[in-house]
């Protein structure tokens, strides 16, 4: 085990540096247009305009790869990850601001939908045939063959605008005050059901598809008949003959997906109003905010190894076999 | 003990009823071991699984009954049929591995079919069955299925298929997958239970285990059954044609004459041939064979053996 | 409280849209009719050779947190917006405090403009709470920009400040959160008795579709989002209480041309596609409520035009109406080998439809051609570097003072946006006419020189105008506020200068009343 | 069942191969005769630009089948490639090739993508998919190696490596007819992802703007041109979008049938 976690530290200083140089590389030079601003309105040379934009944006692009990295690495150590060029404060304010909104939606959202997916998926295959598996199959195709932005904007129209029964926007009402009295956490899960749903009506199916796809296989079984035979109670078979074996792939899946899902996702947290780490980056790829931008890559970064990390474990854990 | 009357049943195929069992007629007496003999396809496995209610979704009983102890078994509901299983019929199934469930230990698995019985959970009986069957019952309680060799859990299997005390014990293949040594450690088992009074129904195509284990024998050929008899009567003197083939084509210890095995293929089920089944490869076939089914006259069904 | 907002008015994200309700200028311009709004200031005079600027305050201002409103306060404003880069030190040689209610700008360059920059500056900086900045200030009297005064600069200005922002203005910041600012009235503000509202509430808006939604609903009573004509009738007719202003957004939208790559190098080329390209039928596709370019690239908004350049001026230019014959006269054995590409901003709805509109056009006419969308920042790069073809951009823009010296220096000044991407070279005497316009107060002269920049720019051929963008701002009487002004009201010519801080004038000027 | 899912998928490739030979495609905007309904000569309306939708969608059906298809073809090699080989190889190269799998799940693809879209354009669907591949490639890879693994214990494995039959025999005859439920499963999922990871890629500038590829239309109808807001737009949208499913649907069929005529136990009436 300790020999895995080596692994996965070694991935994360790759995908470090490899995320490093490729931000550094993106196309545009945030320097560039500062100075040529700076220039139009101070009348001083582009080179010293290029200097006081360098001051204004707390890190030096024309420094040498290989010392900006150094640079960059030593800062990391001491968990000061730079200020956001856009919004002038240290980066790490940022996501810790916005950390718990992402944690909140995707947790609510994914927990909610693997659950429901995965029952789905289970009983669809516990009853191989009737109408379940068809309709099963159509409402995945369906769901997801809508691209998840154009079904946030109809859930918005349909449920927001038309029905008016969910607030359009933010992630609180504003009357509200943050603490943990009644009104806030009302309106919080008042304004978080859209994003879920957002979220969760593609999940599901996909989910529900899988999880059939395994259960099948373990139908196949000898000890499901053998269980048959023993004449155990349906409820017991689903549960610990079918369920147990089913789901060992899918435990490890769902936690290699929730890493991949703490990245926040860009289109829901921006089409809800929704301060979470998605937000940030749609807003700082849009601007160029390196510092920021870097900090949130290093976040999902880590979130997407811990999260594999966890999948491993939980399939070393809960599988017999592999032990 | 438990008696099938012309019992038939088909398999659904897209476009085609399989006819796998046509008009079967079998008695099975009380604490007798009668072994089920045929070549696979013959049907064996869908009769087990028709006395446990449990056949495929695409099987048809067509007709017939299946008397346990006066009761018939087919149509009763699922929750009848599921308190019939373990508790008064259980079977000890041939795929080794596959047969325990890998998540859980044999402990628990021995268990949980006495919970849903009802049963209290006594420990004691487990211990007990598995020194029956010559395992140490601290060691395997707690192990996984993966732990266990392949003889280790067939006999464990045995042992779980004991925990209710069932009056009828089905055995299908149980010995297949294993090498001679552990085969014949598992006869003795069987013979030790048999001992105890147990009905036993012995299902394989191991002409050996019959030899060893079998009071009686019923010969099966493409779902009908074509001679019944004493084992000696089988071994000794086959009266139907196609159980004498399969009777030399088993190499005999001692080195007796060349093996011959059946000439030609087991007739396509789809389209039962008119007459008697084994007609296509009989070597004494004669033209009324091919008109007319024989019937099962003393333990015979064959048109040649005189009334 | 959200990281994107810190309540420090001079870094971005900082007080947000807030800035035009918190905070005030001496001064408010309406272009139309050339107006100037008392505000802060109460009245303006200008010495006779124009080099100072004298500007009575109105008494009995108060800050948000009690402090009196005094001249030191606009001194304060200005000397820290020195250190921000704000365009007035350009002409500005230093402000003299004659008493607390009256200040002087002293001139170091006389220019049209010099007068609306100084008195529409919002004043955002008291000086109770700057001491110790201004302390630094009047040590070095002339700050010269060296790097030393850079890092202090740095400090000063993003250095955190109190979480509500200090200003004189109608409103006061309640309170922030992800998505709505609160803003509540200021009692003792010196016109309180105009201001009928209690409060103003702020929605942060994403995408253009949601603020579409937001408008079905009717939650939004004042906003200004981009909208293709046909949402625009659907909301209207959805929503009957809603009404749309048109104004103009003084800019206009059109296509560059790379000079520098053949067969775009030949003027010919170019002047065939000036005359093939419908621009009524890609205005209507890409901003529907904008007004069409008359086929002259003059290097102005054309509704300034007729203003700046008169009446018969532009018949004596060469005219590029829609005339696909004569085009394809000019395209005989010009057909490039290759497909011509034209880039536009991801991020703009309608330069994309414009780019797109003008593809499928091109393509028609005989040049193939196709649309590439590239992000923003790797746009402006690849324009400055001349990697293109043809580009939808923004042309001309008469900027915050409204006057064609800015709009022509887009075209012909040294580090031009659109002189750069055009890539022909550059043209000296047109670059002395800007510099000289910018200063003359002279009429006729400017009239002279805007005439000369506009025929250079129209015979050149390296911009293709299509059309003058309008801005949509849709406003709802009732069930919250109405008395939006009428649509022909000059007042909305002054939308493109900060359509918030029109917002804000309009309910200060007491128009705005709470709906019964 | 299984048997329209052919025909469906059948009907589109015979779409992309002759549809943009037979039919036109006009593309100047008739602005006055925008969001026309249904009519002989516009059979499923025009769009926000008067241009015929019908045209659209059978011209851009040669790039969709291309892009998703390429996308899921390599997706697929590489991951199976990569997937089985760490599985089977085990010990040093395993680790590499997990630790390689891990470091392209989390380096996020934004970044790369606009570089890309500064150095060079892509102009045919196949290198588009190649592109796409290569950031889908990774989940895949890992549960293929999990499959694998877990594949090794059984006991058909083990037989055939005990009759000593070449590797190469076992990863064929053995391991693939099990792994191919699984793969088109995962094969439909990356070509779906293909269609609106398409748009994505369009917008970032490294493929020319194609108005005629499905995904952009839908997100044209969406946003730019809101036809999502218009009752008369409603046709414009759906026109894609059923198209995208429709062509997803007959994906799954397919990709159901192949798993039966693979998997004999699922085999039934």
């Amino acid at each position: 085990m300790r020999k895995r976690i080596a692994l996965s530290l070694v991935t994360v200083w790759v995908a470090l540096t490899f995320t490093f140089l490729l931000v550094r590389q993106m196309p545009g030079d945030v320097l560039h247009n500062l100075a040529i601003q700076i220039l139009n309105t101070q009348g001083v040379t582009y080179q010293q305009a290029r200097e006081m934009a360098k001051l204004q944006i707390c890190y030096d692009p024309d420094e040498p790869i290989m010392s900006q990295y150094v640079h960059y690495l030593s800062n990391l150590a001491h968990g000061e990850l730079g200020r956001s060029t856009t919004y002038r404060i240290p980066v790490v304010t940022i996501l810790k601001s916005a950390l718990p909104w992402t944690v909140f939606i995707t947790f609510m959202a994914a927990g909610f939908s693997f659950v429901v997916g995965t029952t789905l998926g289970l009983w669809t295959a516990w009853r191989r045939g009737g109408w379940l598996e068809p309709a099963l199959t159509l409402y995945a195709t369906l769901t997801q063959a809508i691209p998840d932005f154009l079904l946030g904007v109809m859930l918005l129209l349909v449920f927001g605008v038309r029905l008016q029964w969910l607030p359009l926007r933010g992630a609180y009402g504003a009357d509200t005050d943050p603490g943990l009295n009644f009104a806030f956490v009302a309106s919080l899960l008042q304004h978080a059901i859209l994003p879920v749903m957002a979220f969760s009506i593609p999940a599901i199916g996909s989910w529900a598809l899988t999880a059939k796809a395994s259960a099948t296989s373990v139908l196949g079984e000898d000890y499901l008949l053998v269980a048959r035979a023993k004449g155990l109670k349906p409820w017991r078979i689903l549960r610990d003959y079918l369920g147990r074996n089913a789901m060992l792939p899918l435990i490890s899946s769902l936690a290699t997906s929730l890493g991949a899902l703490l990245g926040g996702s860009m289109l829901i947290e921006t089409l809800f109003g929704f301060p979470g780490l998605g937000y940030f980056l749609a807003q700082s790829i849009g601007t160029r905010d390196y510092p920021l931008m870097q900090g949130l890559f290093l976040l999902s970064t880590l979130a997407i190894v811990t999260g594999n990390l966890l999948a491993e474990i939980l399939s070393r854990r809960l599988d017999p076999r592999s032990k | 003990m438990l008696s099938i009357r012309n019992l038939s049943i088909d398999y659904q195929l897209p476009g085609a009823a399989l006819s796998v069992l046509r008009d079967v007629s079998l008695d099975f007496p009380i604490g007798q071991v009668t072994a089920m003999i045929g070549e696979s396809g013959s049907g064996k496995t869908t009769l087990t699984g028709a006395i446990l209610g449990l056949l495929a979704s695409n099987a048809r009983v067509r007709g017939g009954q299946l008397l346990w102890k006066e009761e018939n078994l087919l149509g009763q509901s699922p929750e009848r049929l599921r308190k019939f299983r373990w508790r008064e019929a259980s079977v000890v199934f041939q795929a080794a591995q596959g047969a325990w469930n890998p998540t859980l230990t044999i402990g628990q698995q021995m268990l949980d079919t006495c919970v849903d019985h009802g049963f209290p959970q006594h420990q004691a009986k487990r211990e007990e069955l598995l020194r029956k069957v010559r395992l140490s019952p601290e060691r395997v309680i707690q192990s996984y299925p993966h732990q266990l060799s392949g003889g280790m859990r067939q006999r464990a299997l045995i042992a779980l298929s004991l925990m209710l005390d069932p009056e009828l014990l089905i055995l299908d293949e149980p010995t297949t997958a294993l090498d001679l040594i552990t085969q014949s450690y598992i006869f003795d088992i069987l013979a030790e239970i048999h001992q105890e009074g147990l009905t036993m129904i012995l299902v394989t195509h191991d002409l050996a285990a019959v030899a060893r284990l079998a009071d009686r024998v019923a010969v099966l050929y493409a779902g009908t059954v074509v001679e019944v008899g004493t084992a000696q009567q089988i071994f000794e003197q086959p009266q139907h044609p196609y159980t004498q083939v399969l009777v030399r084509s088993c190499p005999d210890v001692h080195g007796g004459d060349v093996v011959r095995g059946a000439e030609g293929l087991p007739p396509d089920l789809r389209q039962r041939p008119p007459g008697c089944i084994f007609a296509s490869r009989c070597p004494e076939v004669m033209e009324k064979c091919r008109t007319e089914v024989p019937a099962l006259v003393n333990d015979v069904a064959c048109w040649r053996r005189p009334v | 409280m959200p990281p994107a907002y810190h309540g420090n008015p001079w870094a971005p994200g900082g007080v947000g849209v807030a800035r035009s309700y918190v905070f005030e200028g001496m001064f408010d311009y309406i272009p139309e009719g050339q107006r100037l709004i008392p505000r802060l200031g109460e009245r303006f005079e200008e010495s006779k050779d124009g080099r100072t600027l004298t500007v009575h305050l109105h008494p009995q201002v108060r800050w948000h947190d009690g402090a009196p409103f005094t001249a030191a306060d606009v001194e304060a404003t200005f000397q820290i917006g020195f250190l921000a880069g704000i365009e007035i030190w350009h002409y500005l040689d230093h402000i003299e405090v004659v008493d607390d209610l009256t200040v002087v700008f002293h001139w170091k360059l006389l220019s049209p403009t010099n007068r609306l920059l100084a008195l529409t500056e919002p004043i955002v900086s008291p000086a109770h709470l700057n001491e110790e900045n201004m302390k630094f200030l009047r040590a070095r009297s002339r700050v010269r920009r060296d790097l030393k005064a850079e890092g202090v600069r740095r400090e000063l200005l993003f250095a955190e400040r109190p979480a509500m922002p200090i200003g004189t203005g109608p409103f006061r910041m309640r309170k922030v959160n992800a998505s709505d600012m609160v803003l509540e009235k200021f009692p003792e503000y010196y016109r309180a008795d105009q201001v009928h509202l209690s409060g103003v509430r702020i929605a942060r808006w994403g995408k253009n579709e949601v603020i579409w939604s937001y408008l079905y609903a009717g939650q939004l009573d004042a906003i200004s989002p981009a909208c293709p004509f046909d949402v625009a009738q659907e909301i209207l007719r959805r929503n009957p209480t809603l009404s749309v202003r048109k104004p103009s957004d003084m800019n206009e939208m059109g296509l560059v041309i790379n000079c520098r790559r053949a067969p775009l190098d030949k003027l010919e080329f170019r002047q065939a596609i000036a005359y093939g390209l419908d621009r009524d039928s890609i205005r209507k596709l890409a901003c529907a409520p904008g007004d069409t370019s008359g086929g002259y690239s003059l290097g102005l908004v054309p509704s300034q035009a007729k203003e700046w350049l008169g009446e018969e001026f532009s018949a004596q230019l060469t005219h590029y109406d829609f005339n696909p014959e004569r085009a394809k006269q000019l395209l005989q054995g010009q057909i490039p080998g290759r497909e011509l590409e034209i880039m536009a901003p991801a991020g703009f709805t309608d330069l994309a439809l414009l780019a797109e509109a003008a593809a499928s056009q091109l393509t028609k006419l005989g040049v193939p051609s196709s649309v590439r969308l590239v992000q923003g920042e790797l746009n402006a790069q690849l324009l400055q570097q001349g990697q293109f073809d043809i580009a939808a951009v923004f042309g001309a823009q008469m900027g915050p003072t409204v006057h064609p010296a800015t709009s022509e220096g887009r075209f012909f000044s040294p580090d031009a946006v659109l002189q750069t991407a055009a890539g022909l070279p550059r043209n000296r005497r047109a670059e002395d006419w800007v510099t000289e316009l910018r200063l003359s107060r002279d009429p006729q002269r400017a009239r002279w020189l805007v005439q000369q920049l506009a025929r250079a720019q129209n015979e050149s051929v390296s911009f293709i105008p299509c059309f003058e963008k309008r801005l949509m701002v849709f406003v709802q009487d009732r069930p919250r506020v109405e008395g939006w002004p009428a649509a022909d009201s000059p007042l909305w010519s002054a939308a493109p200068l900060g359509v918030e801080r029109l917002y804000c004038d309009l309910i200060v000027q007491g128009l705005i009343r709470p709906a019964p | 069942m299984k048997r329209i899912g052919w025909a469906v998928l059948l009907a589109f490739i015979l779409v992309a191969l002759f549809g943009p030979g037979l039919i036109p495609l006009d593309g100047t905007p008739h602005y006055e005769e925008r969001f026309a309904p249904m009519s002989w000569n516009h059979w499923l309306g025009t769009d926000y630009a008067g241009r015929d939708v019908w045209a659209q969608l059978v011209h851009g059906s040669r790039d969709i089948l291309l892009i998703a298809f390429s996308t899921g073809a390599f997706a697929v090699l590489i991951a199976l490639l990569v997937g089985v080989t760490s599985a089977l190889a085990g010990g040093a190269v395993d680790a590499l090739l997990v630790g390689c799998v891990d470091v392209f799940l989390t380096v996020p693809s934004f970044p790369l993508m606009a570089i890309l879209s500064a150095l060079f354009r892509v102009g045919d669907p196949i290198t588009f998919g190649l592109l796409l591949a290569l950031w889908s490639w990774p989940g895949l890879a890992r549960s293929l190696r999990a499959q694998v693994q877990s594949m090794q214990h059984r006991e058909f494995i083990e037989v055939a490596r005990l009759m000593r039959m070449g590797n190469w025999h076992i990863l064929w005859r053995e391991i693939f007819p099990n792994l191919v439920p699984y793969l088109s499963l995962n094969f439909i999922m990356i070509a779906r992802n293909a269609i609106t990871a398409s748009v994505g890629i369009m917008m970032l500038g490294l493929v020319p703007l194609r108005v005629e590829n499905w995904g952009m239309m839908l997100n044209l109808a969406a946003f730019q041109s809101g036809a999502l807001f218009l009752p008369q737009g409603k046709l414009y949208l759906l026109a894609p979008l059923t198209a995208i499913i429709a062509f997803q649907y007959s994906l799954i069929l397919v990709a159901a049938s192949i798993e039966e005529h693979f998997d004999p136990r699922l085999q039934r009436g």
